[in-house]
């Protein structure tokens, strides 16, 4: 039937969208639809308040009935947007959905220009160029895309802990890899959670073991992802698999070996208590780590020299290990490739390093500490064993807690971080409860708006912590006068109360911000995403499709994407897992058929299959000409704009398409 | 057109960069020129030499061609063919007269509106500054000149050939 | 080596001392230092506060003069001429218009203003030109044990930290050290000296001195080592004022825990220009580097004081 | 007691002096201010001013022309670019306290005797005239101009400065003072408004005056 094939000349039918006053502010929408109605080949041309709203879609459909329309273009928002929304309104209409075209006339019009006249003859323009382009259109089959069912997972986080048990519980197969020996991430560090201050631990390693228990989940930690190939719903990914010498289906986390090391006492900086706690080169990170399997550190072990393997130690470990054989020093990295059909991205953040601001003192005081420090200082199984002693072996009486330490600063990160505020408060709660000190926060502003937050300040009102709003200048160490003498000196202006002060205190404490990993561009290339320009991921849509990314099957979750607190981290790795489903549980997706395909005049140059990355093009002996696996094809195009003979082909970007889109913008009217 | 002539800019921009890009800027309300008419292709490898003569040949004063930043393509390397292409395509505009700042190859990544406004407004300044372009213009006193050569040529043939004896 | 040599009006005046121990140390490391032709008034900081496009022009006048003598680099030995000189480069190169002005000002003398004359200072071109081995190498008289608070002021390091860390600088105690000095823990390196609000304002003013003088002492500093000329100026002709005003002050005494010390009777501390220090290690006499030109001179420490100044 | 009505009506505004003061090479970036007290916190003479230097942006940002100009800060400020450099939004605070010093002296607001601005002039006079600036001339000019008995009360560091050959007796000069007044004869041609209009244009086009 001609009307889906549109083998006839064209019956266009043009709306153009209001958008309330998103676009008829700034664009004389009677004024467009008026110039199109008289456009060769426009059947009738409509404004109207909202085409998006069901009534809009409605009247589309209405209209293809009434009018035999054959060709539709929607001058509105960005086809990213809705172009999905009015193709399907156009094949409920009957028609095929690729007899439509949509013009951008808000995104690039109406919110970016000034200039009523200008940007309704824009617009003019650009509804022109769709008219004159929509009637070369052909008749197009989407294209399904089976979805692998199993789902990996990066990052064992909070966020990527609650996705991936999300999935499991639906009954979905996950493949959870994570960098550092143990999952938990930050949150594992954390003594306490805002407001409600309930103990990190006691919410997290409950989750912690069920992914290690779960039978839906592969638990690859102290693993990286190195490659991806494929597209969305076959995606091949290969994991890299550090060894830890340990081989873990023998080892039963008994931990003997550590007890019998050949060191005596822990001796090496220990990176989960933030280097305040020393282990030794056979540990497990925290008592409650998942896996429960210990690993060895090549750098420190008497067995190896400074990563080589030489033999050369009494091995009490081994012997210690006995039976179980689970120690394996020959061990090697492997690579294992796995298929599934969707990625979770859940990769945090990093705390902003104190060291690029030398005015605090850090590392210059010894009793200047940074946030996580202090989580471990107060945390019953820290260091300290939850005893707040300073470096120097005192008690700290005064503290002072100094907010937005390398946030909302043009030299160092630009974003509030959302969560120092909160935690800084938590702090002052925590070390007063352990030391009934004297207690200052410094703060440009107290952003505390989440539920229970606001209540939260109050009650550390209450509890006498002192407020004090001023950004600190510099901590310093010589006193002016004798009651600072052998202190930490914080000199800031309290803005509120109008005088410069000097304080005094025993401890200082940086609320660190968060950044993106050292490594997040490295892994937005894995993974095909885009970063902001803060250089955490990219969503789709700010509002609309905060967990999806620009490439389709592949989501975010979690601080990689923006700071965030745990409730939100959760709350977004529960989406993330849900859009997950949405493909899984569809089985399909249907694709872009923007596919290419060659035409018989191909000459047989071959000069387009290199240029493929996808390698879909292959010479075909037979005919002598090229051949274009559609499977493979991702319709950049490349082939065909590159093609001598011009006989390759792209969907929805043909050359007459293309080129009427060209003469359209520039015709004079 | 009554009022004084601005610069009119072919814009080809990626769906998954520069296009984005745009989009941020709109929703981010910046404001800039409103010279600019976009044409969306998958990707800056889709955009066909032909495409920008085209453009030229059709009157445009200007072409503008946005793409993913290098390795950051969303099809691996689109980009860095359509940098091959657009090096040709410079040398051979300089050879028809057609000055280089008229056609502009921009890295834009999905994040960069501010990059949208700021390049879309400094092309139009330097547009402005150099002028109409008006192919077509050229084109028809091209035709005015040769159409009486062509009438005398047809009206007198035989002196041609003596001419040419 | 050879640099222009913008002495400025202080190294004339109060800060004689400077440009006199500044030449013989420099002389024997072999660097040869050409008095910039006529030189004028950098502008200063007040000057800036009158009329700033004016105090470009006279500024501007300076690094002309030195590009005309062939494209020298140009040393400035004063904290404020050394910022005031490139803090106009910057300046007119962030705004044209007022380089325009500028050299069509210059144009009256003919000259010409290309902004590539570096700025140098003493410090800069000790360390990173001659080299603190070079340096070494001279000295004959080490002095042994001197215990020196550094303090280099502000407008070397700010706004434009060029050749040293911004809030932890070390390129003078590095060359102290070469010389056998030992440096104080001094965290008050780079606070403002009250510039010249002492003069004008001299509560505050004095104040900003004074506490630099202060924490040398609580410190155990035997002498105060300064690369300004107002800055040694306000560290050494005002202690009488200080100690009517503070003198009643005690600290800790930085010899024995627990003790503690009046403020007033080591007010007296010698206020140096590093050059001094260099000079004497060189084996030249006070007299030769103007150190008795200091309200509390510096003598020579004794070769017997290291181990008194060790117990 | 004596009481005193702080209220501050619409009027009070000078409409405009913000934004003069903010389209300045230099001072853009006071647009960004957040009233952190950064400034305040580092500036060591921050405790003898009367409004401190971020009291100082905000007035300026909303236009109490007065209050600023009139305001001791603006004198205290030694310029030794602590704030400056550690200004979380980069606002240059020592260039916008020059800025505002030019305007207190040229619009005459501040108080009689005072001997900041005095020196200042002083100085600007000197170095105009005879190219160079001899110190001790010019503290023993701005004494007499401002505080007799101050002047009294330094001869003493005055002989001790003389006993020690650092106070010359003989006023420094440059040879070709001619030059210099001609330079700066061609600075006072152009109109101070078109100086800065011409500044305003040069700042936004030359690049991004914000930028250390």
């Amino acid at each position: 039937m001609d009307k889906v094939n549109g083998n006839h000349e064209a019956r266009i039918g043009f709306y153009v969208c209001h958008c309330g006053h998103n676009i008829a502010a700034m664009v004389d929408c009677t004024e467009v639809a008026k110039y199109v109605g008289q456009l060769p080949g426009v059947v009738l041309s409509r404004d109207y308040k909202y085409m998006c709203s069901d009534p809009g879609q409605e009247l589309i459909q209405k209209d293809i009935k009434e009018f035999d329309l054959n060709r539709v273009v929607v001058a509105s928002c960005s086809p990213l947007l809705h172009e999905h929304t009015f193709r399907s309104a156009v094949e409920a209409g009957g028609l095929n959905p690729f007899f439509f075209h949509m013009v951008n006339i808000r995104e690039h019009v109406s919110w970016v220009h000034t200039n009523r006249d200008e940007a309704t003859a824009k617009a003019k323009a650009l509804a022109r160029a769709a008219i004159r382009r929509v009637a070369h259109h052909r008749a197009l089959d989407v294209k399904k895309v089976p979805i692998h069912p199993d789902v990996l997972v990066v990052g064992g986080g909070i966020a990527g802990i609650h996705a991936a048990l999300t999935l499991a519980k639906a009954g979905k197969k996950v493949y959870l890899v994570e960098r550092e020996p143990s999952i938990g991430g930050h949150m594992a560090k954390f003594d306490k959670t805002f407001p409600t201050l309930d103990c990190a631990a006691c919410i997290l390693t409950p989750k912690m073991s069920e992914v290690g228990a779960h039978e839906n989940i592969t638990l690859w930690s102290y693993s990286e992802v190195v490659k991806m190939d494929g597209y969305v719903g076959n995606y091949t990914v290969t994991v890299k698999r550090r060894p830890r010498y340990i081989n873990e289906d023998l080892c039963t986390g008994c931990q003997e070996c550590i007890a019998n090391c050949v060191y005596r006492e822990p001796k090496f900086p220990d990176d989960f208590n933030e280097g305040l706690g020393k282990r030794k080169p056979v540990y497990i990170p925290f008592p409650q780590a998942t896996p429960q399997v210990v690993l060895i550190d090549p750098e420190v072990c008497l067995n190896f020299k400074r990563g080589v393997l030489t033999d050369k130690c009494k091995k009490t470990c081994v012997e210690a290990c006995g039976e179980k054989k689970a120690i394996d020093f020959q061990q090697k990295e492997e690579f294992q490739e796995i298929k599934v059909g969707t990625i979770i991205v859940a990769t945090g953040f990093q705390a902003f390093d104190v060291a690029r601001m030398p005015q605090y003192g850090y590392g210059r005081y010894p009793n200047v500490y940074t946030a996580l420090e202090v989580e471990r200082l107060v945390n019953a199984s820290g260091p300290t064993a939850g005893d707040v002693l300073l470096r120097d072996g005192r008690h700290p009486k005064s503290i002072g807690i100094i907010h937005c330490v390398g946030s909302r600063d043009k030299k160092t990160n630009r974003w509030c971080s959302r969560v120092c505020c909160m935690y800084s408060m938590k702090l002052a709660h925590l070390l007063k409860e352990h030391t009934e000190a004297e207690i200052y926060n410094f703060y440009i502003d107290i952003r505390a708006p989440g539920k229970g937050y606001e209540e939260f300040y109050d009650k550390l009102l209450e509890e006498g912590v002192h407020f004090i709003r001023g950004r600190v200048g510099e901590v310093t160490d010589w006193a002016f006068i004798p009651e600072e003498e052998g202190k930490l000196v914080i000199r800031v202006e309290d803005t509120l109360a109008n005088v410069v002060r000097r304080i005094p205190v025993d401890m200082v404490v940086l609320s660190t911000g968060l950044e993106p990993q050292p490594d997040a561009q490295a892994v937005r290339r894995l993974f095909n995403m885009s970063c902001g320009s803060e250089g955490f991921f990219l969503e789709r849509h700010p509002k609309l499709a905060p967990v999806n990314t620009f490439t389709d099957g592949i989501y975010l979750a979690g601080c990689c994407q923006s700071p965030k607190d745990i409730p939100d981290s959760v709350a977004q790795a529960g989406a993330a897992a849900a859009e997950a489903m949405v493909l899984i549980d569809k089985g399909h997706i249907e694709q872009e058929p923007n596919t290419a395909y060659v035409l018989d005049d191909c000459s047989g140059c071959k000069s387009c299959i290199p240029l493929c990355p996808y390698t879909a093009i292959t010479f075909n002996e037979g005919t002598k000409k090229a051949d274009i696996n559609e499977a493979l094809c991702k319709g950049c195009g490349t082939c065909v704009g590159s093609c001598p003979s011009g006989s390759i082909v792209q969907n929805l970007f043909e050359d007459e398409e293309v080129f009427s889109e060209i003469q359209g913008v520039l015709a004079n009217d | 057109m009554t009022k004084e002539w601005t610069p009119r800019i072919v814009a080809f921009f990626c769906n998954w960069c520069t296009y984005t890009a745009a989009d941020l800027a709109g929703v981010s309300r910046m404001k800039y020129a409103a010279n600019t008419r976009t044409i969306r292709v998958m990707c800056s490898g889709r955009i066909d030499p032909q495409f920008v003569l085209e453009a030229f040949a059709k009157g445009a004063d200007g072409v503008l061609i946005g793409g993913c930043h290098p390795n950051d393509c969303h099809y691996a390397e689109g980009n860095y063919k359509m940098l091959r292409r657009f090096r040709l395509l410079k040398r051979m505009l300089k050879d028809l007269g057609i000055a280089e700042e008229r056609l502009r190859l921009e890295w834009i990544s999905a994040a960069e509106g501010e990059k949208v406004k700021a390049v879309v407004n400094e092309m139009v300044r330097k547009l402005t500054a150099l002028g109409p372009l008006d192919v077509p213009g050229k084109f028809a006193d091209w035709d005015r000149e040769i159409s009486p050569l062509a009438a005398a040529a047809a009206a007198a043939p035989v002196e041609h050939e003596v001419a040419h004896a | 080596m050879k640099y222009s040599y913008f002495p400025g009006c202080s190294l004339k005046g109060t800060g004689r001392a400077y440009e006199e121990s500044l030449l013989p140390v420099f002389q024997a490391l072999g660097v040869e230092l050409e008095e910039l032709d006529d030189w004028n008034c950098c502008g200063a900081t007040a000057y800036m506060a009158v009329d700033e496009v004016k105090a470009c022009v006279m500024a501007s006048r300076n690094l002309a003069l030195a590009e005309k003598a062939g494209h020298q680099e140009l040393l400035a030995p004063c904290s404020a001429c050394y910022l005031v000189l490139n803090k106009t480069k910057h300046y007119l190169h962030e705004s044209p218009a007022v380089e325009a002005v500028v050299q069509k000002a210059l144009h009256q003398a003919n000259l010409t203003y290309s902004g590539n004359t570096p700025v140098r200072h003493p410090l800069d071109v000790l360390i990173n030109n001659v080299g603190i081995d070079a340096i070494k190498k001279r000295v004959t008289q080490p002095l042994k044990g001197l215990k020196v608070a550094p303090y280099y002021g502000c407008q070397i390091v700010r706004p434009y930290a060029s050749f040293d860390d911004q809030y932890n600088p070390t390129t003078m105690d590095r060359l102290l050290e070469a010389i056998g000095c030992t440096i104080v823990t001094y965290p008050l390196k780079t606070r403002c000296c009250g510039g010249s609000l002492t003069g004008t304002l001299p509560e505050p003013g004095l104040l900003c001195a004074y506490v630099l003088l202060k924490e040398a002492i609580a410190r155990g500093a035997e002498v105060v080592a300064t690369v300004c000329p107002l800055c040694q100026f306000n560290l050494d002709c005002y202690r009488d004022k200080m100690v009517a005003k503070w003198g009643g002050e005690t600290v800790p005494d930085p010899r024995k825990a627990g003790a503690r010390i009046a403020v007033g009777p080591r007010l007296d501390i010698p206020v140096v220009f590093f050059t001094q220090l260099i000079g004497l290690a060189f084996g030249l006499t006070e007299k030769e580097l103007g150190l008795q030109r200091g309200f509390t001179p510096l003598r020579r420490p004794a070769p017997a004081q290291p181990q008194t100044a060790a117990a | 007691m004596d009481l005193r009505r702080t209220i501050k009506y619409e009027s009070d505004r000078v409409k405009g002096f913000g934004r003069e003061v903010m389209s300045v090479p230099g001072c853009e970036q006071l647009e960004n201010c957040i009233q952190c007290g950064t400034c305040s916190g580092l500036c060591p003479l921050s405790i003898y001013m009367d409004h401190t230097p971020r009291q100082v942006m905000e007035l300026t940002r909303s236009d109490f022309k007065d209050e600023v100009l009139r305001s001791t800060t603006i004198w205290l400020c030694a310029s030794c670019y602590a704030c400056t450099v550690e200004c979380p939004k980069q606002i240059r605070i020592t260039d916008i306290m020059y800025e505002l010093k030019q305007r207190a002296i040229h619009e005459g607001f501040y108080p009689k005797r005072f001997p900041i601005p005095v020196l200042a002039q002083e100085f600007y006079r000197m170095s105009h005239k005879r190219g160079r600036v001899t110190e001790n001339f010019l503290a023993t000019i701005m004494f007499l101009k401002t505080n007799l008995l101050a002047a009294l009360g330094m001869w003493r560091l005055g002989l001790n400065l003389f006993a020690r050959g650092r106070f010359p007796l003989k006023l420094e000069g440059i040879k070709r003072r001619d030059e210099l007044v001609r330079m700066m004869a061609v600075v006072d041609k152009l109109s101070i408004d078109a100086l800065q209009n011409s500044q305003q244009n040069g700042g936004n086009g030359g690049g991004h005056p914000g930028a250390h």
